[in-house]
């Protein structure tokens, strides 16, 4: 049982590691900065979900589990809130999103 | 920036947990990272994101610049305080060892009352730095 | 005076599972603290309906997975559109329907449009939500509107 | 496993730090701080797993993760408003 919940956690954490880094890449491939918050999206929700899921499955029945807990239904609340607001201030700032190539070359 | 709903609601749903975190940070010394420094930041802190959120005029309603000041010379008085007791029991200036029937249980109580000095004037002055800086335009 | 009641008691319990010791002198300053983040919370006017929003919570529960198999499935699908290398992404603005009651449920769809990856939400305004999307695909499955029903559904419990 | 996992973090906080410093506007900036936040919670969190010590490694990222919202608020605010003390917007004249 406990093996097999080791396996789970491994799994979890390098699904974890993998979404982190591609999201990584596309903050530095995307276009602009709203696409940009898409990729860091990746990296902040389920990223960061799967690795603190993972550590909540070697933690064991702890207080270690429920403050993994906590850090991971902030992180929930509180990154997509920071996105919304960069968000709507990058709207009013910026006014022209990215649309494809060739509007950009305008 | 309250005019953000998604800001405003998560705003007024973090705050509390804030508060209640800096609390724990103050009174865990002995378990945990933190005592009164840390805990007076992240107190003032929670004030700070609702300085940012509801304006700084909001700050001031809640706690008025003079109860701060009040509560900045209180935590100093409470630290100096049990320093001088220290010293009236015979001991140095927070020789804690004084304070209780045996060594152990006096440095308990003193380093609690001293954390909690500091606690109270950290986070006090912390919210006059940020009403302070926040308040000016130039 | 009943919100103020439900938070004291939400403090505490916080405080029991962070704290994690149980000797009465930790215990009362638990009550200690709780009481302080009452009074400070009270004081400040965030206990409301908008900060506690407690209609909402038995249906989160039930709406947690269902949002987490979403954002699985769209997560992969942006991560695999980062790693071509043409990158093939149709970044568009659209306008979806919000018909949430009150304030928190809209604040709900529009976390939950935001933690699902390929949507943001730009604005929430009174009848509707401003989305950017990175893909027509992801703008078309918002557009079908299941997840603003399922917010619609927390409100009603 | 875990170091691997602090290694490919370190990799994409390198990685945010780049999209910090090529910005090209503010936002940008914002968006790789804020990312890059995330990145040290979850960090602190492995390295309490490494040495041990979780409990109090966890605290540390509870605090580090309420601190990072805060602070993209605040940066957030300066940015678009010019002050941290107002509560609605008086111009726009401050973006870049």
């Amino acid at each position: 049982m406990s093996q097999a919940l080791d396996m789970l956690s491994v799994l979890l954490l390098f699904f974890g590691v993998l979404f982190i880094l591609v999201g990584s890449i596309g903050l530095l491939r995307m276009p602009d900065v709203f696409t940009r918050m898409h990729a860091a999206g990746i990296t902040d929700t389920i990223g960061a979900a799967a690795i603190i899921l993972g550590l909540m499955l070697v933690a064991g029945w702890t207080i270690v589990l429920i403050k993994l807990l906590i850090v991971l239904l902030f992180l929930m609340l509180l990154n997509p809130t920071a996105c919304h607001a960069l968000a709507r201030a990058a709207v009013h700032g910026i006014r022209s999103p990215w649309q494809g190539e060739s509007e950009q070359q305008q | 920036m309250k005019d953000i709903p998604v800001l405003r609601v998560v705003t007024k749903i973090t705050i509390p947990i804030i508060l209640l975190f800096a609390m724990y940070v103050q009174f865990h010394g002995d378990y945990g990272p933190g005592g009164g420094f840390q805990a007076g930041v992240i107190f003032a802190a929670a004030f700070i994101l609702y300085g940012l959120v509801f304006g700084t005029s909001a700050v001031r309603q809640v706690v008025s610049p003079g109860i701060l000041r009040l509560l900045t010379a209180l935590g100093l008085l409470l630290f100096a305080g049990v320093g001088i007791l220290t010293m009236l029991l015979g001991g140095d200036y927070l020789d804690y060892n004084t304070l209780g029937q045996d060594p152990l249980h006096g440095q308990h109580l003193g380093i609690f009352l001293v954390e909690l000095g500091v606690g109270i004037t950290v986070a006090a002055v912390m919210i006059i730095f940020f009403l302070a800086f926040a308040g000016r335009r130039d | 005076m009943l919100r103020l009641l439900i938070l004291f008691s939400l403090t505490i319990v916080l405080w029991i599972a962070l704290s994690g010791h149980f000797d009465p002198f930790l215990l009362s300053l638990g009550l200690l603290s709780a009481a302080t983040v009452t009074l400070v919370s009270h004081r400040m006017g965030i206990i409301d309906a908008e900060g506690q929003p407690l209609g909402l919570i038995p249906g989160l529960l039930r709406y947690a997975p269902w949002l987490a198999k979403e954002m699985v499935r769209a997560c992969i699908d942006v991560a695999w559109r980062i790693t071509r290398p043409s990158l093939p992404i149709q970044p568009t603005i659209i306008r979806v329907p919000a018909n949430q009651q009150t304030v928190p449920g809209r604040v709900s769809f529009a976390n939950s449009i935001t933690l699902t990856p390929g949507t943001i939400s730009l604005d929430v305004l009174e009848k509707e939500i401003e989305v950017h999307a990175l893909t027509t695909e992801s703008a078309a499955d918002l557009k079908s509107g299941e997840m603003g029903k399922r917010v619609e559904h927390l409100e009603s419990g | 496993m875990l170091t691997l996992v602090t290694i490919a973090l370190l990799a994409a906080m390198g990685m945010a730090l780049i999209r910090a410093i090529k910005g090209p506007t503010v936002y940008d900036r914002i968006l790789a701080s804020n990312t890059f936040s995330t990145k040290t919670v979850l960090m602190i969190s492995v390295l309490g797993f490494l040495t041990g010590e979780s409990e109090v490694y966890l605290d540390i990222a509870l605090m580090y993760a309420l601190v990072g919202f805060i602070v993209t608020v605040a940066v957030l605010k300066v940015s678009e408003f010019g002050d941290l003390g107002q509560s609605r917007p008086d111009s726009g004249e401050n973006r870049q």
